[in-house]
């Protein structure tokens, strides 16, 4: 079967040539062909994630190579597919939600005019999604990522008629661009100094020190910008809330489970190439993002926008997870996270489209009327808020615990922010996602219009929720993903970087003991893998160096992840109590809390201040624009955007102008110089005779002078 | 050769230039033509002074004879008799007298400076010699200045001819114009 | 050495039909009793034909200098009697079409031309400074009288005027340098000067003598600054005159020119003919600086025009000033590049003055607008001139661009790139006036879009005159041959 | 086929200009009939064209030698100043010709709507035909100028005649630029013509593969600082057919004014011959001096790249951003041959060949909306997205061909430029770099502007593209897909020639 | 009297005959002019001829220079009559129709 991998992303591109084709002529507008060849694909990837399970070896590895361009004699750029257990996982992440989106998308989409198209764009994006998994070079995902970017956009855009959508459309499209071009220079960087791009032969130039040092920091972080873009982080997360304009499943395919996260799996992918210092970077980002947006998520009353700010903040867990080390707790919660989100999405979807609004505040009630819908909902809120049981505890626990651990063994107290900031926020998210649940689902209705209009969704559209409500428990991820998806060795020449010796340290603890070499042989088609060999080469090293320390660090670690595990636990519960307790219960009515406490932020940092003001601003949607992390966000960061868009609108402006006056001026200047210059000889010629006879005396005479003296 | 050939000659070169420059400035356009009667006979007397019998004979014919009569033709039949004053205007003075003065400052600097291979002059008839190299070595010089006075004959003629038609024509193209 | 007149009468046979031409004429005009018929113009024709078969035939051999050394019968004066007689050709149908002169007593108009067109096979030809005089001579009078020819008009009469005392000064100016030519060395043999020249040390009488030579051949080939009776003359003249002064006098003019300065100033001997006379004065620099202000003078000041006629006039000042580039080094490679362009010149000038001339037949006047449409008009005549033009600028694949490569080709030869380059910046220039026309031609709607009928005889010619324009554009092997022999016999 | 293999390439010169000899025959009102001569005449070079691929041998390389060069034919022409009509294929100029051939078929079809003076329409444009593909072909120094120059004529009166509102100003602005430059060129093709010698013969030469040979040259053209000024000539002449910053004014004018299928040309075809011309003379024969320049030379890429996309951004008229797309599409080009790597040379010849398809498919696009709308104003339309799907799809395609998404040919060419460059000059490629943001932006932009938003209502009624230009559009389409996924037969084609041309260059160093 | 002092001559004689002229308004008057320069000329041959060991062909260019200024003379002044009967006048300065 895995032989046979390459063929999965071709399945959804044929379909997609062909709906784009004949798809109007053919029988219901070849949704079926889209949803069967996403299907086949499906399977697939269970076969494939099957063998790979099978083999249970965290080296796995699966190489097809085959030279692209040559030049002259020798192959400059090479393609092929590379499958290790991560990408396994993520065929099996991205196959199951696309094909549960389709499926989503029959009931969703129906009558809509441009149906067939839609179907058609779904397929282009599950083509490059799974392309941008299955990519084997840096070139290669560098070229699927925009290929995604394009199907986002066309997505977004795809009710081009309304002008917020193209808007978005545009706005995603050109703000990933900026993100591209760091990953762009990142690639640049790793092709002129290793000359290679295929992963592993990077890895392995970088371990011979072809790029270290800084350079290589410079590299990892062009890298990461990428991921910055495409993941929505800060400063780029801007995209992501506009990109709700698009159709809900989209939301919840793509901006949700799987392009989104496709940042996530960069950072995971060339996990080895980053040094400490691009570590950190990556983690402070994260931090930032996942609270910002957590904290604007608070307020927000259109149903999508909190899901996507609350994907946003998701996000930002993953990756200040793979920032402060944990590989698989971060890549963990992406897997979680593209179940119980995809969930979320698609259940909003349900509800938009049994009420038709998207104002969580004049739903309420709900849970009568679409029980399903309800159900699955609420398992995927507990989920997401980190109750034990459900997925999102497993990994959101581990990412915890790997930021506490992370604080613990920093030299510098400042990093333990990062287990406080993600705690703190693991409370907002559960608080800010109760809310929603509440106001939508319970208490007494408020729009009883809407209402009573209200039905449950068809068969397919609650399938997938209930599928991905299943998908939404812990004991599905538990054990083998922690096995399998293990952290790989970093390749960095470290020589060079005045990083903590702590930080160094703690990642060699990290390496496991490398599988006995005739696993390796057994499993199919399996390349040694250049990672693998350094781990050889090093391991036993590291171990004799640092056994002690070693045991030392696994006792932190142990104990990090007890304290994480409760505190998280305990946050969690807390908000979810407040939640009902302020919009459920009612003891404290939201208003009167907001008149009491505003004095009380006059003398509290400008946070909290902002906080409150942002919740009145959302509250009469007017007069945020001004004020808070939302003028913050609205402001500061878009601002800049269309701030340097602006820019670039005027430069260009003055430019053209340049263009048109001085350049171009200056070509018109030679010539009506020329023609003036014509025009005064012109007057010598006065048609007086005398003149004539004057200049040619004259002439002759100073010929003569000149030549003679 | 001493006295009266000097004498004689520079009487001729006063009397050539003295007239040249008179024709050059005098107002009167008359006055100007006599003038250049004079410059001509003196000029005519230079060539007796050289030797060159014939052509001082020439000189007198052609110049004094026809070319100066020619001349006052053209004076009173382009202006209009009636009105009395025949005047001769100038212009443009300065910058032609400065480049006339150095003009005249190089031509006679170059004659005095250089070494010309002269020899002494002989006085003996010309005009048989010039009869014969006409006939001989400058024939064809000979004929085909005939060919030209007789291009320059039946152009004369041609100008003079009134042309009736023509000049109505080109006076309807000018009112066209 | 030289021959006898007798002798000589049998390699004079060209002259000979002109001049028998120019007497039938004078008899037939006595004769007839209509002067405004075209057998003058016809019979002219037949002499001027017979006159081009007749230097063909005759065998310049290896050159010989014939009526006791008067005039030189050799390749280069039978280059340029057949080149002159070709443009009197084109000329005499371009009047027979012109409606300038139709309606006026045709025969004194060929008479003069004639004449003028025998001057010009002795100027080519002459070796002996008082030949030169009279062919220069020979070729001015009738000019003048060419030039005043539309009695009736302002115009005609005052181009009259002007060129009879311009020339007349130019020519007196020049014959002043000759005596004091004839002074240094005792001849009036140029090649007899040349030689004690050659001796003699006296530079300063020298330089002045070859300047005051130059004005007189620079009227005659109107470069800068002897230039400026040319426009109001060509513009004055009537049209089929004007063609005829652009191209026969100036070719003329530099056949003398580069004949007399050949053989009088430089190193004697085939190929090598450059300057000699450069101990005191710089020759080359002297005339490159003539050949630069006289294209960039005649460019600059053409752009101005709206007359496509006194636009054309400056235009061909401007083209002396390219092929004075040929002359700037005296080499015989230069002297090539100048007869070659001279053959391409000949074609392409007067096509565009012919037709100039069916235009202004048509519509009464020669301003640019006056062009306004005619590719729709006139489409074949139009296609011509543009040809033409385009030939004029210098554009491949027409031959005036091969012409212009052996120019520059010779001055960067020489490492004159400066020259090179006011050539080329010249040649831009030019482009942009000539596209005025063209433009006038094709781009812009004309306000009466009725045809203008183009007779059969006057399209006949313009092929005939655009079929060379082209081909030599592609392959002009041939006439690079024999301009290259003609060179070679230059030196006798 | 023998006797076509061995003169193939005079054929696909010399058939467009016969076909525009009968046409010039053909009796009067028969617009029909000159049509479809005009386009057999430039269809048979087409098939030329695909003969040449199946026939040309990958491996020999050309360029500095005669013997590796393919389809060569070599008479002499004026003997007495040694001209030669020789003519050859190698690796520079083969993806060349099979442009030229395409794009010049494609035009004929995409003037099928002129009806104005046809005759001469299509007359002209077979002779461009002819030029360009003469100039490709050329490896006489003296024949590539007349084929060059002889582009000029047609080109003046096809956007004169045919041209727009301001045609007149256009026509004599571009003619005027490049006869300047040609000028230039032609005063280094007599230069050069007198200093070098062909070693069988001891004459001067116009052969450009002698003008290669070191031991050709003689007298000063050994000093550098000589070699520098013609150098520095002859790049002037190329820059302004390129065109570079800042001699690039004339371009916007020209491709505004111009009819479609002329701007189709011009910017497909001539601008080619800018770039064509430096890898073809500038690069072999003044390798020293190359390597010498190559830093100005990729800074004025970069300039171009930015430069263009920003003044593509400020445009109001769709014709104009397209055209100033190409100035900075354009700078990739040279930003590539300035590393003087093989991978950047190939990409730059690889973006010579793709952006000629994808700059030819959006002018015919804008063309398609103009014959419709007859204005071009991006903010005078919206939302035509609903009225004319299939047009917007064709569109869509271009414009993200355009801005270089990955699976089209633009992308793979500009990674290679960067990718290759980058090594070499660091700062500069990321500055470059920085142009795919602004070029995404004004790409998008326009695309918005035009077709997504609420339908202007004054397009409602809006004409779907028809079949005669899809029939323009589709052979374009599948060629970028093609070259965008599996590059190598291009690829393939360049390689052996590009890499010889590298090496020829480095040598020196 | 010797060559250098009939040289002077001459060039004083071309000097008037040029500043005629250039400064004549009267067509006839610049003829006048024309003239004296030929003679200025021709001075210069006789005195040549004469002093050079007696070679005739200067005299023979006077000759002709006397002709043809003879010739010269009857066209010139024939155009002046012409130009008089359209224009009117003779006064070159008012012969600027053509410029430019």
């Amino acid at each position: 079967m895995i032989r046979y991998a390459y063929i999965i992303p071709f399945l959804p591109l044929l379909s997609f040539f062909i709906n784009i084709a004949v798809g109007k002529r053919l029988p219901r507008k070849g949704d079926w062909l889209c949803l069967g060849t996403i299907a086949v694909a499906l399977a697939m990837s269970i076969g494939i994630f099957y063998e790979v399970f099978r083999a249970y070896d965290p080296n796995f590895r699966y190489h097809l190579v085959f030279p692209w361009i040559t030049v002259g004699d020798r192959a400059l750029l090479n393609t092929g597919i590379l499958i290790d257990n991560l990408t396994a996982v993520m065929l099996l992440v991205v196959t199951i939600v696309s094909t549960l989106v389709h499926l989503f998308s029959i009931g969703y989409m129906h009558g809509d005019p441009r149906y067939s198209r839609y179907f058609a764009y779904l397929s282009i994006f599950s083509f490059s999604m799974l392309g941008l998994v299955l990519a084997e070079s840096f070139l290669f995902i560098y070229i699927f990522w925009e290929l995604v970017g394009l199907s986002s956009y066309l997505l977004i855009g795809f009710w081009f008629e309304k002008k917020s959508a193209s808007d978005a459309g545009k706005k995603a499209f050109i703000v990933n661009r900026v993100g591209d071009f760091g990953f762009l220079i990142g690639i640049l960087i790793i092709y002129a100094t290793c000359g290679v791009l295929g992963y592993d032969q990077v890895f392995l130039a970088i371990g011979e020190g072809k790029l270290s040092g800084t350079l290589l920091t410079l590299a990892g972080i062009g890298v990461f910008c990428g991921a910055i873009g495409k993941s929505a982080q800060f400063p780029l997360h801007v995209w992501l809330p506009d990109a709700m304009e698009g159709p809900t499943p989209v939301s919840a395919l793509i901006h949700a489970a799987t392009m989104v996260a496709a940042g996530v799996y960069l950072v995971g992918r060339v996990y080895p190439m980053f040094t400490p210092d691009a570590f950190l970077f990556i983690a402070y980002f994260g931090l930032i993002t996942l609270f910002l947006t957590a904290t604007i998520a608070l307020a927000q009353n259109d149903i999508k926008k909190v899901l996507a700010y609350s994907t946003c903040s998701q996000l930002g867990y993953m990756v200040m997870g793979l920032g402060v080390g944990g590989y698989t707790a971060g890549l963990a919660h992406l897997t979680t996270h593209a179940a119980f989100k995809a969930c979320l999405f698609l259940g909003s979807g349900s509800v938009i489209h049994a009420v038709h609004s998207q104002d969580i505040q004049e739903m309420g009630g709900l849970r009568k009327k679409m029980p399903i819908t309800f159900v699955t909902f609420l398992i995927a809120t507990l989920a997401i808020s980190g109750v034990p049981g459900f997925s999102g505890f497993y990994s959101k626990d581990m990412i915890l615990g790997a930021a506490l651990e992370f604080g613990m063994k920093s030299a510098s107290p400042l990093h333990m922010i990062f287990f406080i900031g993600a705690l703190f926020t693991a409370g907002l998210t559960a608080f800010y996602m109760f809310r929603l649940v509440i106001l939508t689902f319970f208490g007494a209705p408020k729009d009883h219009h809407k209402f009573d209009h209200a039905h449950e969704s068809p068969p397919s559209m609650w399938v997938p929720l209930v599928i991905l409500a299943g998908l939404s428990f812990s004991f599905w991820y538990s054990g083998w993903f922690g096995t399998l998806v293990q952290k790989p060795k970093s390749v960095a020449n470290l020589a060079a970087i005045s990083a903590p010796a702590k930080v160094a340290t703690m990642e060699h603890a990290a390496v496991v003991a490398p599988a006995p070499h005739a696993e390796v042989e057994k499993t199919p088609h399996a390349a040694a893998p250049p990672v693998h060999g350094e781990g050889h080469g090093a391991a036993p090293a590291a171990h004799g160096g640092a056994r002690d320390e070693a045991s030392h660090d696994a006792h932190i670690a142990h104990k990090a992840h007890s304290i994480a595990m409760y505190s998280s636990v305990a946050v969690g519960s807390l908000g979810i109590f407040l939640a009902f307790v302020v919009y459920s219960f009612g003891w404290i009515n939201p208003d009167r809390v907001m008149k009491a406490v505003k004095p009380l932020h006059n003398f509290l940092q400008n946070k909290w201040y902002f906080d409150e003001l942002y919740e009145a601003t959302v509250i009469n949607g007017s007069k945020a624009l001004s004020r808070g992390l939302y003028w913050f966000d609205l402001h500061v960061v878009d601002g800049l955007v269309n701030l340097t868009a602006q820019l670039g609108v005027f430069v260009s402006f003055l430019v053209g102008k340049f263009d048109d006056y001085v350049v171009d001026g200056a070509v018109n200047g030679l010539a009506s110089a020329t023609t003036g210059s014509g025009s005064v000889l012109r007057r010598l010629q006065t048609g007086k005779l005398y003149h004539y006879v004057f200049v040619l005396a004259g002439g002759a005479l100073i010929i003569f002078l000149i030549k003679a003296f | 050769m001493s006295g009266p050939a000097d004498f004689i000659f520079y009487a001729a070169a006063a009397v050539t230039v003295g007239a040249a420059i008179l024709v050059a400035i005098l107002p009167n356009i008359l006055y100007a033509a006599v003038a250049l009667l004079f410059s001509f006979a003196g000029v005519a007397g230079l060539y007796v002074l050289l030797s060159a019998d014939f052509l001082a004979a020439t000189q007198i014919l052609v110049y004094v004879g026809g070319i100066i009569v020619l001349l006052l033709f053209a004076v009173f039949l382009s202006n209009r008799i009636s009105e009395a004053k025949i005047t001769n205007p100038t212009h443009f003075r300065l910058p032609a007298a400065a480049i006339c003065l150095v003009l005249f400052g190089v031509l006679s600097y170059a004659a005095v400076s250089t070494p010309y291979a002269v020899k002494k002059g002989v006085y003996l008839p010309t005009t048989a010699d010039i009869g014969e190299l006409l006939m001989t070595r400058y024939l064809l010089p000979f004929e085909v200045a005939s060919v030209l006075l007789l291009a320059a004959l039946i152009g004369a003629a041609f100008l003079s001819r009134p042309d009736r038609a023509a000049s109505v024509k080109g006076e309807m193209e000018e009112g066209k114009r | 050495m030289f021959l006898g007149n007798l002798a000589s009468l049998g390699y004079f046979l060209p002259e000979f039909a002109v001049t028998a031409t120019i007497l039938l004429l004078v008899v037939v005009h006595v004769v007839t009793k209509s002067p405004k018929s075209t057998t003058s113009g016809f019979l002219s024709l037949l002499g001027v034909g017979a006159a081009i078969l007749l230097a063909g035939v005759a065998p310049a051999g290896a050159g010989r200098s014939i009526f006791e050394g008067m005039v030189a019968h050799d390749g280069f004066a039978v280059f340029f009697k057949v080149l002159t007689a070709l443009a009197t050709l084109v000329v005499i149908f371009m009047s027979m079409d012109s409606r300038d002169l139709a309606g006026r007593s045709q025969a004194e108009y060929y008479i003069f031309l004639l004449s003028t067109l025998l001057g010009m096979f002795l100027l080519s030809s002459a070796t002996d400074i008082v030949m030169l005089y009279l062919a220069l001579e020979l070729v001015s009078i009738p000019s003048y009288l060419l030039a005043g020819y539309l009695k009736g008009q302002e115009k005609s009469t005052e181009a009259a005027m002007k060129y009879v005392v311009y020339g007349a000064t130019a020519s007196g100016v020049m014959i002043y340098g000759f005596s004091i030519l004839f002074g240094l060395t005792g001849s009036t043999q140029i090649a007899e000067i040349g030689r004690s020249l050659a001796a003699g040390k006296a530079t300063l009488p020298m330089l002045l003598a070859a300047v005051m030579v130059a004005v007189g051949f620079g009227y005659k080939i109107a470069a800068v600054p002897f230039h400026m009776w040319s426009p109001d003359v060509y513009e004055g003249a009537p049209t089929p005159a004007t063609a005829f002064f652009s191209v026969g006098p100036k070719a003329a003019g530099f056949a003398v020119l580069v004949r007399f300065y050949y053989t009088v100033f430089a190193a004697a001997g085939p190929g090598t003919g450059l300057w000699s006379l450069t101990s005191a004065v710089d020759w080359p620099f002297l005339f490159a600086a003539l050949s630069a202000l006289t294209m960039t003078v005649g460019n600059l000041v053409a752009v101005k025009q709206n007359n496509v006629k006194r636009l054309l006039a400056y235009s061909s000042i401007a083209h002396a000033g390219y092929m004075l580039m040929g002359f700037v080094l005296l080499s015989s490679a230069g002297i090539k590049a100048i007869l070659f362009y001279l053959v391409v010149y000949l074609f392409m000038n007067l096509g565009a003055f012919y037709v100039v001339v069916l235009v202004s037949n048509a519509t009464l006047g020669e301003e640019i607008s006056d062009f306004t449409g005619l590719g729709s008009r006139a489409p074949f005549a139009a296609v011509a001139l543009a040809i033409f033009l385009f030939a004029l600028t210098g554009i491949p694949p027409f031959s005036g661009f091969i012409g212009k490569v052996y120019l520059f080709a010779e001055v960067i030869h020489r490492g004159v790139y400066w020259l090179a380059v006011v050539a080329g910046l010249n040649s831009v220039v030019s482009l942009y006036y000539y596209a005025r026309i063209v433009r006038a031609m094709f781009f812009e709607e004309p306000k009466d879009a009725s045809a203008i009928p183009v007779p059969a005889v006057s399209a006949a010619m313009l092929v005939l005159l655009a079929a060379p324009t082209m081909i030599l554009g592609v392959y002009w092997e041939p006439v690079a041959r024999i301009a290259a022999d003609s060179v070679r016999m230059l030196a006798f | 086929m023998g006797f076509i293999d061995s003169h193939i390439l005079s054929f696909m010169t010399f058939l467009p200009l016969l076909g525009a000899a009968v046409i010039l025959c053909a009796p009067k009102g028969k617009d029909e009939t000159i049509k479809w001569i005009a386009a057999a005449a430039s269809f048979l070079p087409v098939l030329l064209a695909v003969r040449l691929w199946f026939i040309y041998d990958r491996t020999l390389a050309g360029v500095n030698v005669a013997s590796q060069f393919q389809f060569v034919e070599q008479y002499s022409w004026i003997p007495s100043i040694n001209v030669e009509y020789f003519v050859g294929a190698d690796g520079i100029s083969m993806p060349m010709l099979l442009l030229t051939a395409l794009l010049s078929f494609l035009a004929v079809i995409g003037s099928w709507g002129i009806d104005k003076k046809i005759r001469g329409y299509m007359a002209l444009f077979l002779l461009l035909e002819t030029g360009m593909m003469g100039t490709f072909i050329s490896l006489d120094f003296f024949l590539f100028y007349v084929f060059w120059e002889v582009m000029l004529l047609p080109m003046y009166f096809l956007i004169g005649v045919w041209g727009g509102p301001r045609k007149e100003y256009a026509a004599i602005k571009f003619f005027l630029y490049t006869l300047a430059g040609s000028i230039l060129m032609l005063i280094v093709l007599l230069a050069l013509y007198f200093n070098t010698t062909n070693p069988e013969t001891g004459a001067h030469t116009f052969n450009l593969l002698h003008y290669m040979s070191q031991s050709t040259h003689n007298g000063w053209l050994k000093g550098f600082d000589v070699r520098v000024l013609l150098f520095l000539g002859l790049f002037i002449g190329f820059a302004i057919k390129v065109p570079l910053f800042p001699f690039h004014t004339w371009l916007p004018d020209a491709h505004v004014e111009a009819p479609t299928a002329i701007s189709v040309i011009l910017a497909g075809v001539l601008l080619k011959m800018g770039t064509y011309g430096l890898m073809r003379i500038s690069f072999p024969v003044f390798p020293d001096v190359t390597v010498y320049f190559a830093l100005p030379m990729a800074i004025l890429g970069v300039i171009n790249i930015i430069y263009g996309a920003l003044c593509a951004m400020a445009q109001s008229d769709l014709k104009k951003l397209v055209a100033y797309s190409s100035v900075s599409h354009m700078g990739f080009v040279l930003l590539g041959m300035a590393a003087l790597t093989p991978l950047g040379m190939v990409g730059a010849s690889l973006q010579m060949f793709s952006h000629g398809m994808i700059t030819a498919m959006l002018f015919f696009l804008v063309g398609v909306v103009y014959d419709r709308a007859h204005h071009r104003q991006i903010d005078g339309f919206g939302g035509l997205g609903v009225v004319v799907p299939v047009y917007t799809a064709f569109v869509g395609f271009a414009f993200f061909a355009s801005l270089g998404l990955p699976g089209m040919s633009g992308f793979i060419a500009e990674q290679m430029v960067f990718l290759g460059s980058f090594p070499v000059f660091r700062t500069l490629v990321i500055i470059g770099a920085v142009g795919i943001i602004f070029v995404a932006a004004f790409h998008l932009w326009a695309l918005q502007r035009v077709f997504l938003g609420p339908l202007n209502p004054k397009y409602a009624t809006l004409e779907e593209i028809n079949a005669r230009e899809i029939f323009c559009l589709a052979p374009l389409v599948v060629l970028i897909l093609i070259v965008g996924v599996w590059p190598m037969p291009v690829l393939n084609l360049m390689n052996a020639s590009l890499v010889r041309l590298v090496d020829l260059v480095k040598v020196v160093i | 009297m010797t060559l250098d002092k009939l040289l002077v001559i001459a060039a004083a004689l071309f000097c008037c005959g040029l500043y005629t002229v250039m400064t004549r308004r009267n067509a006839v008057a610049v003829l006048m002019g024309v003239e004296l320069i030929l003679n200025a000329t021709s001075i210069n041959f006789v005195a040549f001829s004469f002093f050079l060991n007696r070679v005739m062909g200067g005299q023979i260019f006077a000759v002709f220079i006397i002709v043809l200024a003879a010739a010269e003379a009857a066209v010139a002044l024939a155009i002046f009559l012409r130009m008089f009967s359209t224009t009117g006048t003779v006064e070159v300065d008012s012969a600027d129709l053509l410029k430019g």
